[in-house]
């Protein structure tokens, strides 16, 4: 009894063998559940953090909504942003006339210097991606993008001036979207 | 003998050539099965459906540097990848792809075979030993346990069908067995033939038994310390066996060029074929076995089954001759 | 240079030299790693063997030490937590939950119930990815090719659903002091109770394809069988513990979050071998659906984020407070103690795998290397976490 | 906990607040104890999760966190190993688990943890043998008392003055079951 109860098993055990073949088999006959990368790209990029980018203005789209508070530089884990504040422009005679003035009356003078930043420099190569600086920003200025295909030949390649790059957005406006393969609908 | 000499010249050279051949479109095979079992495309970017893969793959190999660590010893180092792929091409030449499709026709073509594959491992060893690494100490020392035990019941399994066939001629063997499946050897002798792959697997060093060069143990075995076309030859040389054992498996049990419809050599290859493909599907489905199961499968398990296979063939051969001689 | 200058610089660095002086003449000196196929990164175990059987064996840690704990000490609690996102690449939200745990606990700040919910959703399907990702790696260990790309294949829905709030597919650094980052939206939400089934669907064919394989059982059972009692000196928990019999889930044992309400159970095991942390796992990633299925069911809306959050800048009260949660690998703690200063006085971050890998030393005596490796990764070891 | 305790010589022991600290029990031990407190708690089934150092003003203030398998509960045994001399008892031999974590805590603050049988460096590369990451710089160091909870104290030998709030306070109630001392 004992013998043909081990016979039994060894041949379910070696049917074991068989149930994982028609897996391998099953799967073999299957559609492949791979995009092929560089003429498709995966669909649910849109999620995807990538790089900061600097948010435009409500007017003027292609000026930064920055204030240049330095919020984020200060809330940044990895010390990776850098904001530079405008000067303030040099006043003309007449404005400095004034500015004595006012100062003579006790008044606070008006400070005319934009609040955007000259420079926003950012580099990536340090950044982790944590959102801390997106959640410190008083106005909204900070968002990630969806340039997801980021890649460089040297570290410099990832240290970008933000301003920069969002006036640069200007020069081809007509497609937003950075040069990435078109995201192809696919079933993974 | 000037007609056999050339008849035997031009086979090497198609055999080299073919052999070659049967490499590059077996490492295809198996990148693309591999890549469709796992739902990838596998190869594709080279050559339409990625055929030409294998030869960039090639390529590459005889395009890279070919290093030997400190303190190895350099002629076994360099002997060993030579030396594991010539006596493969030898073992072609009995082979009979159709009626008379042959280069060397010998009458003991089976021994001719079992002889030279046996040479394999002494490769192995040497390239395991001389590249004084621990890795490939440990494997060579696993290949020569392995390639040892497994002979047997490959041999035993082998005199089998022979028995039954009454010839070591691999030509009467395809003769004696008809065109039709239920008149291949197969079917008087299945265990033979399971006996046969298993010990096939061993001896070819393929997964689930490619213990000597098992990469999650013993990081690459016997040839860790090779590189280019050192450690092409001991590739091309892996791929030209796994087809030689296909190609026996089909001369012995499945009626070689027997079949149907079809030339015999279109049969032939196609068995060959279909013999890989099970090959390449087991090492994509199983996890690898342990080593001293490995050996306890063989001395356990293949060897006694074997040998009591052995023993009812020849006393069912003895009782039919004697039947005969009664008549 | 330093008061191991002296040592006999032979052949080998400080390690192997250190670990031979006790060796037997004829063994064989074997290092198996820091760059080895099946120690899953940077672990480095040096062994000594006679034949193919191991005598001893010393894992060799810190090729991968970043040294997390005086990261802690240079930032704020709020900049600390991309760090915990990189602790674990496997289960990388149970190691921010339990940092996170562990200040708010300190400051006594409550966390939003929906909150609550989103962190154990997204915590189990890491938890998942997790699984999944071991599940792969160790049947590559065992020389099966094919299940790691199956595994991935389902790991990356998850990772598509943790995208959808997290931003990332690997290191997240999502949950934040006194709640989350982003909430769960209707599309993470469907997607989310799409996946239940499908990953249920999924775990037979698992099962067909080497669970019940013959190969992998001879492999696996009775490989690396650890007692309770060793479990209980080395500190080791997690599926190791419970795949030795130990009932210890830290979401049962010291119940945390919504874990109270939420019906799931802790799966053990007796065989004590690598089966029964094998078998422990893959009940795991069942009773980890589970509790999302329920979750989903019982979230209830409301703020994700607690009102008046602290900001970067914020101080952390002066005290101590010692969070444990449950990771893909055991119980992670962290304690931290607060003298009320900018940043954190003393972080300590306790990884399960440290513990775990740990006894492998013992375990692994006497077995021969195939089995090592086998034990190896049962222990689901994930380096960077180790090493920390 | 104090019947645990029993018969050891301690100095001080405060049950916590778990759901403010994570923690049950508090324990000081003189160095010469910490071997046999250990012992106990093997015996009564606690098993360490971790052993980290802090570099206090007073010394290096070593913490035991242990826990159960089966019942909650948190103990943190502590011993104070002052500076010039960091120098602990190894339970290594007790609970295994310690080898490891021992080890970490020599590398990161150089506590030497006398009887370890291997007590090499384990995280940190053994050319750092020497440096001490987490050691505090003198002025930075904060005193015990302004970190750690005091808990509701149940011994307290009188004249262990760590815990003491810098205020004269009432804390100091002498005389718990567990005074051998």
């Amino acid at each position: 009894m004992n013998a043909i109860k081990e016979a039994f098993k060894t041949v379910s055990d070696l049917w074991s063998l068989m149930v994982g073949l028609k897996v391998t088999g099953k799967y073999f006959l299957e559609p492949q559940r791979t995009v092929r990368y560089p003429w498709k790209a995966v669909a649910n990029l849109d999620t995807f953090k990538g790089h900061l980018e600097l948010v435009g203005g409500v007017k003027d789209i292609f000026t930064p909504r920055c204030i240049s508070c330095g919020m984020c530089a200060l809330a940044c884990p990895s010390n990776c942003i850098t904001v530079v504040k405008r000067k303030a422009p040099k006043p003309t005679p007449e404005e400095e006339k004034a500015l004595a003035e006012a100062k003579a009356k006790g008044e606070k003078p008006k400070d005319k210097t934009p609040k955007d930043p000259e420079r926003f420099l950012y580099d990536y190569s340090l950044c982790s991606l944590c959102g801390t600086c997106m959640e410190n920003c008083p106005v909204g200025a900070l968002r990630f993008s969806k340039n997801v295909y980021m890649a460089g030949y040297s570290r410099n390649d990832f240290q970008f001036d933000l301003v920069l790059k969002l006036r640069e957005s200007e020069a081809h406006a007509p497609k937003a979207e950075p040069a990435a393969p078109a995201a192809e609908t696919s079933e993974a | 003998m000037p007609a056999e000499l050339i008849r035997i010249l031009i086979g090497l050279v198609a055999v080299a050539v073919s052999v070659g051949l049967i490499g590059l479109v077996m490492v295809w095979v198996e990148r693309k099965v591999a890549g469709h079992v796992q739902r990838r495309p596998g190869p594709y970017e080279v050559g339409p459906y990625g055929l030409l893969q294998p030869l960039a793959d090639a390529l590459k190999l005889v395009g890279k540097q070919l290093f030997m660590p400190d303190n190895a010893d350099p002629i076994l180092f360099w002997l060993a990848p030579v030396l594991s792929f010539l006596p493969v091409l030898l073992l072609f030449l009995p082979l009979p792809l159709g009626d008379g499709l042959f280069t060397l026709d010998v009458n003991l073509g089976l021994l001719l075979i079992l002889a030279f594959s046996g040479l394999a491992v002494l490769s192995l060893l040497l390239g395991g030993w001389a590249s004084n690494n621990k890795y490939g100490l440990l494997g060579a020392a696993r290949a020569v346990a392995q390639s040892v035990a497994y002979e047997i019941p490959l041999l035993l399994s082998v005199l089998a069908v022979a028995f039954v066939s009454g010839s070591l001629d691999l030509a009467t063997v395809v003769k004696e067995q008809g065109t039709w499946p239920w008149n291949w050897n197969i079917m008087t002798q299945p265990l033979a033939f399971l006996i046969y792959i298993v010990s096939a697997l061993g001896e070819t060093n393929r997964a689930p038994f490619d213990l000597p060069e098992a990469e999650s143990e013993l990081t690459a075995g016997f040839h860790t310390e090779y590189s280019g076309m050192g450690f092409g030859l001991f590739f091309l040389a892996e791929y030209a066996n796994m087809v030689v054992v296909c190609s026996v498996a089909t001369v012995l049990f499945l009626g070689g060029w027997h079949g149907p419809v079809l030339p015999g050599p279109v049969w032939f290859v196609l068995k060959v074929s279909l013999l890989m493909l099970l090959l390449v599907f087991f090492r994509w489905t199983y996890p690898r076995v342990r080593f001293d199961q490995l050996l306890n499968i063989n001395w356990k398990w293949l060897m006694p089954l074997a040998v009591a296979n052995l023993m009812l063939t020849a006393f069912f051969v003895k009782l039919a001759q004697y039947a005969v001689v009664k008549m | 240079m330093t008061r191991y200058a002296d040592m006999d610089q032979v052949a080998g660095d400080f390690y192997t030299n250190n670990f031979a002086k006790t060796a037997k003449e004829s063994s064989l000196i074997l290092n198996l790693g820091p760059q080895h196929p099946s120690t899953h990164g940077v672990l480095r175990v040096i062994v000594e063997m006679d034949g193919e059987y191991i005598l001893r064996a010393e894992p060799v840690l810190g090729y991968l030490h970043r040294m997390h704990e005086k990261m802690a000490e240079v930032k704020t609690a709020a900049q600390f937590i991309p760090n915990m996102g990189r602790v674990d690449y496997g289960h990388a939200l149970a190691w921010n939950w339990a940092f996170l745990g562990a200040v708010e606990k300190l400051a006594g700040i409550e966390v939003p119930e929906r909150a609550e919910y989103v962190r154990t959703i997204t915590c189990e399907l890491n938890r998942i990815a997790s699984h999944l990702l071991w599940w792969g790696a160790y049947l590559l260990d065992l020389g099966a090719f094919t299940p790691i790309m199956y595994a991935f294949d389902d790991r990356e829905k998850v990772l598509d659903i943790l995208q959808m709030p997290t931003g990332s597919r690997l290191t997240y650094s999502y949950y934040r002091i006194g709640g989350v980052a982003l909430d769960l939206s209707e599309d993470c939400l469907r997607s989310i109770r799409e996946f239940i089934p499908w990953m249920r669907s999924r775990l037979p064919m698992y099962k067909d394809l080497v669970s019940d394989n013959i190969i992998l059982r001879k492999r696996i059972e009775g490989v690396g069988v650890i007692e309770p009692e060793l479990c209980r000196r080395y500190g080791a928990t997690g599926p190791v513990a419970r795949g030795s019999g130990i009932n210890y889930d830290v979401r049962r044992a010291e119940p945390y979050s919504v874990y109270p309400k939420v019906d799931f159970i802790v799966p053990t095991s007796e065989l004590k071998d690598a089966r029964g942390r094998y078998d422990v796992r893959m009940i795991e990633i069942e009773q980890s659906l589970r509790i999302i299925e329920q979750c989903v069911e019982q979230m209830p809306e409301g703020d994700i984020l607690v009102k008046g959050a602290p900001k970067p800048s914020w101080k952390a009260p002066k005290g101590e407070a010692y969070f444990a949660v449950e990771g893909g690998r055991g119980k992670i703690g962290v304690y931290v103690a607060s003298d009320g200063g900018k940043n954190i006085y003393r972080t300590k971050l306790r990884a399960p795998g440290y513990s775990n890998l740990s006894l492998f030393a013992e375990v692994s005596s006497g077995t021969i290397l195939a089995d090592a490796v086998a034990i190896l990764g049962s222990l689901d070891l994930i380096i960077p976490e180790i090493d920390r | 906990m104090d019947a645990l305790f029993q018969g050891l010589s301690l100095d001080y022991l405060a049950a916590c607040d778990y759901a403010k600290t994570g923690k049950t029990w508090q324990v000081f031990l003189p160095a010469s104890s910490l071997v046999k407190a250990a012992e106990r708690l093997r015996v009564a089934d606690w098993h360490l999760e971790d052993v980290l150092a802090l570099d206090c003003a007073e010394g290096f203030v070593v913490t035991y966190h242990f826990a159960h398998f089966d019942k909650p509960g948190r103990v943190a045994i502590r011993v104070l190993a002052p500076h010039d001399a960091p120098n602990v008892p190894s339970i290594s031999h007790v609970f295994d688990g310690a080898l490891w974590h021992e080890r970490e805590t020599r590398d990161f603050h150089g506590v030497i943890f006398e009887g370890h049988p291997n007590l090499i460096p384990l995280l940190l590369d053994p050319d750092m043998a020497d440096c001490f990451p987490l050691r505090k710089e003198p002025k930075s160091r904060a005193k015990t008392r302004e970190m750690l909870e005091v808990g509701e104290v149940v011994y307290c030998r009188p004249s262990f003055t760590l815990m003491t709030p810098d205020a004269p306070a009432e804390g100091q109630e002498s005389g718990g079951p567990a005074a051998t001392a």
